[in-house]
């Protein structure tokens, strides 16, 4: 029995390791383990094709191994709670996936999962392995307009992993998904809210504690913070500061297609989120803004925190269309259309 | 003492773990304030790495290698690969079983090369870097001949330079997006250098 | 401003409208308002197909209209936060499906539910509408082999939905939909495990105070307990009695094929439920039980309560061919095979 | 006085509206020992539905059927379809503009007829018909010929069996789980409806 007394879990050092195993048991059609903390395909992809990995801590489920499976995701190496993996462990995952297609991988601008992930690949290119990297940097807590290295990688990158993922399926070559990338990385922008603390998992600290009544909006996704604190007003006016903050930073221009994703972290209820939605869409279409693409979900979770993560995109018409494509990762089913 | 043996290094590494786990919580206190309250955790698991890669050891490259790749191997967030990279650093540089004084001084100088390598940040961004940059200068510049005197004044060099970190405002890792509100904290990571580097010296 | 200080709402009065509003603008091509509180299918099945319709309080998001879509519910009549909508209200989905086919109405069996259902019922049959119900009452919490009127309807409603709701895009007629559905319920088995209050969105009350380092195995959906309290074991404990309790109830043989499903309720993270589940998993392959349908997710939360539901049944070839087939419902996406 | 006019009726809703919103904390609050502690905002909402209803209401027919249906559109849980059956109920016997005494008595008791075609609940089961039965009975059996003391023996009998589901086991509703934990708190359903029948006879 563990000494942390608000969850269901056994030995916290275990959490990464059972909490993996119970994942690929529930999916086994879709995913298995390829090494320790790596998640994989259960039917791999055929190898002329870009394979598309990422990495990043546990602890945020069902990111990022949720969306490993056709259509998304070939590889997720996991780190352990909110700790980027090792550069090794990643090492090891490009080692697997080595192929004349090449590599890519999506890394989250954090300092942890960017050091993790340029050594292993140094150690790639000296291993003779194909490999580039696309960061995503959606957060702009840091301010509008900051530089993308101050800007933190929230759950932006799941669409992002998702619009690869399906380029990469229907055979695009590494520099076509780069360029694809890169034309999504400046059109999304993401910020967070919390107003109730969560408990790490292992060290049972409480993590950001806002009082009751308090809210933050600006946070970053492990509990540390950013913005600024502000007395929690209602569902509409959050949403609206929400929008207003995003809009500012995408300059979108009316009519454009715009992609709407409101993500829970925790333990703010799917009621909340969906209302939390309805304001914002309605934001948007006062802007001459058209939502072409929407989701309600826990793509990205920080523990039991309340709180959510409003993601905006402004969409080309194949960054429609890879949305739209099928997907069968466990977390982000698509029938394709 | 005027060479490096083999065996004294392990020594310092044991050291430092011992020194680090009775201050976990306290790294893990400081990280929570601007962070995600795992330092503590994740610079033991790194530094336990370490000695458990050394106890087979025989000579200073491989074994600093392996302890490089054994701690890269750990799921310890950003201190896996700064450490891992100053033990992969150390190995470019060191040889064979026993170092002179002047080769212990290129043994730190190869880590620091290396962890630049990994990171940009600097003196006063309120990182680990903090205390590392300060301690390896100290000891490069030392004039003296027993590497326990030259460790000890890069431990003053490192504990000054993690205590300086309080006033600074964090410009790298999860405190940057705090700006201002940074500022009254140690950072975890130069606290952990620090309390590395002054075990270093205390060991021997 | 509510005074319920721990949720992004707005007028709590609203907040079902509101939420309803925000889920179809989420999912646009599945779904739409067909009248107030009432979830339709954006593209409707064809009327010699029977329609699948059900009915609960709001607050358990996405259940239950996160299931109307093809291949699953038709519609869903919606009450307020834990309210069963009111007869009329059900009445008004009946007409609005009116058929000669029929229409299946798929009632939990709580006591507000089943007497608007039965006396929506009541006034289909004087206006000549074929109507037939089907009672869910999975909990077992009330002890083994207790009679079905002491049963409550958990969330094993959810997989009884996909089952019905594909056999119906399937063809199957009303009769036997019904043999397909009571074949189901004596083989599955829901019970439910809390640690933590919840807040009423509405009147801000704590529902179930359960002090920190205690749980109860036995809990309805609404906050209201029936089981016992206890110390909070880890989650392997809780897993291995909760797997015990159900096989009591539903004596599976050793080869059966078994459907587990973890369901989280509310602040209970993935990492957990996927941690539920390794330790479930692994309790029924002990038994010679083969787990051939898996799913964690949260999909009927009772706010942010702490806990989760495990839910177990076994299942004919029939049965496990259903949950396989397509469906494009928001939260019961599957791509079919 | 020994009649029933439409407008007393009336009133008697209005006042009942007014003490039940007076005690809807107190009913919620009672729910939530054992059930969901939604009850004071569902039998609230039901019995403004009544009042906004009856306001058009020219006779007694049509405005308890249209008074019943009016409930039944509320989303107020189990209390919803319980009174809505009870004002059809009464519907069904009731017409005309003005009642007598045994007209009233007749349709307290068609009310109570139609609650039981939705629930086998009975006396001693610990729920609404525990105020609901002993009231429709004392009304039916009283000799009096004033309907003001009519209602108010109903009333007495209503809150003795409220006052006696103190010590009761649930048998039915979300309470029927807690088996013997869920003695020692009156039934939110039972306090509510006697409050009901209260009101009736103050009303007058
Ligand atoms: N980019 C960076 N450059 C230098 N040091 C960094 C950087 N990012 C983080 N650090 C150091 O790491 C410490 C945090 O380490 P740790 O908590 O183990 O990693 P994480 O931030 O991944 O949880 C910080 O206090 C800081 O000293
Ligand atoms: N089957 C039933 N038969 C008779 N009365 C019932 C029944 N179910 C519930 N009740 C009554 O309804 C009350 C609860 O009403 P309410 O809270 O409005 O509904 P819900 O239980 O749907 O939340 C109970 O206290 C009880 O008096
Ligand atoms: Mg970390
Ligand atoms: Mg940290
Ligand atoms: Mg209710
Ligand atoms: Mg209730």
């Amino acid at each position: 029995m563990s000494t942390v007394k608000t969850k269901f879990i056994n030995n916290p050092e275990n959490v990464t390791a059972e909490l993996l195993e119970g994942y690929v048991l529930a999916y086994p059609d879709q995913v298995k383990l390829g090494a320790e903390n790596i998640v994989v395909r259960a039917h791999a992809k055929s190898e002329d094709k870009v394979a598309v990995i990422t990495l990043g801590g546990s602890g945020h489920e069902p990111a990022l191994s949720g969306f490993v499976g056709e259509g998304m995701l070939d590889a997720s190496v996991v780190g352990d709670i909110f700790a980027a993996p090792g550069a090794q462990r990643v090492f090891q995952a490009l080692q697997m996936f080595k192929r004349d297609a090449g590599i890519l991988l999506v890394v989250l601008n954090h300092s942890g999962d960017v050091m993790s992930a340029n050594m292993a690949c140094q150690m790639a290119e000296r291993a003779g392995i194909k490999v580039k990297q696309i960061l995503t940097y959606d957060d702009i807590s840091a301010g509008i307009d900051t530089p993308k290295e101050d800007r933190r990688g929230l759950a932006g990158c799941v669409p992002m992993i998702k619009i690869l993922g399906a380029a990469a399926e229907e055979g695009k070559s590494i520099d076509e998904l780069i360029e694809i990338g890169e034309r999504l990385n400046p059109k999304i922008a993401t910020l967070a809210v919390a107003m109730k603390y969560c408990i790490h998992p292992q060290n049972g600290a409480m993590i950001t504690d806002l009082p009751e009544g308090i809210m933050e909006i600006g946070m970053g996704q492990h509990g540390e913070g950013g913005g600024g604190r502000q007395p929690l007003v209602s569902a509409d006016e959050t949403a609206a500061q929400m929008v207003d903050l995003l809009c500012r930073q995408m300059k979108p221009q009316a009519g454009d297609d715009m992609m709407l994703i409101v993500n829970g972290v925790g333990a703010t209820t799917h009621m909340e989120l969906s209302i939390v939605f309805r304001k914002a869409y309605k934001e948007l279409e006062a802007r001459g803004l058209k939502v072409v693409s929407g989701r309600i979900q826990e793509i990205l979770t920080v523990q039991e925190q309340a709180g959510f993560q409003m993601i905006l995109a402004g969409l080309d018409a194949d960054h429609l269309a890879y949305l739209n494509k099928k997907s069968d990762a466990p977390y982000w089913t698509t029938i394709g259309k | 003492m005027t060479n490096l043996t083999i065996d004294i290094f392990k020594k310092m590494l044991d050291r430092a773990l011992v020194d680090i786990k009775a201050r976990e919580d306290e790294f893990s206190q400081l990280d929570a304030q601007t962070g995600d309250g795992d330092h503590g955790t994740a610079i033991v698991a790194a530094l336990s790495a370490t000695t458990k890669v050394a106890a087979n050891g025989t000579e200073f490259k491989g074994m600093l290698n392996d302890i490089g790749f054994g701690i890269m191997l750990e799921t310890s967030g950003s201190t896996s690969t700064l450490l891992g990279a100053f033990f992969l650093g150390m190995s470019d540089v060191a040889n064979g079983t026993e170092l002179s004084a002047e080769d212990m001084k290129a043994m730190f100088s190869g880590g620091l090369t290396n962890v630049r390598k990994q990171t940009k940040a600097a003196v006063g961004d309120k990182t680990m870097m903090d205390a590392l940059i300060p301690a390896v200068e100290a000891i490069e510049g030392s004039t003296a001949t027993d590497i326990k005197q030259i460790l000890a004044e890069g431990a003053k060099a490192a504990i000054a330079g993690a205590d300086a970190t309080v006033d600074m405002v964090a410009k790298f890792g999860r405190a940057r997006n705090y700006g201002e509100r940074s500022k009254g904290f140690m950072d975890s990571g130069a606290a952990s250098w620090s309390c590395m580097f002054n075990s270093f010296a205390e060991a021997i």
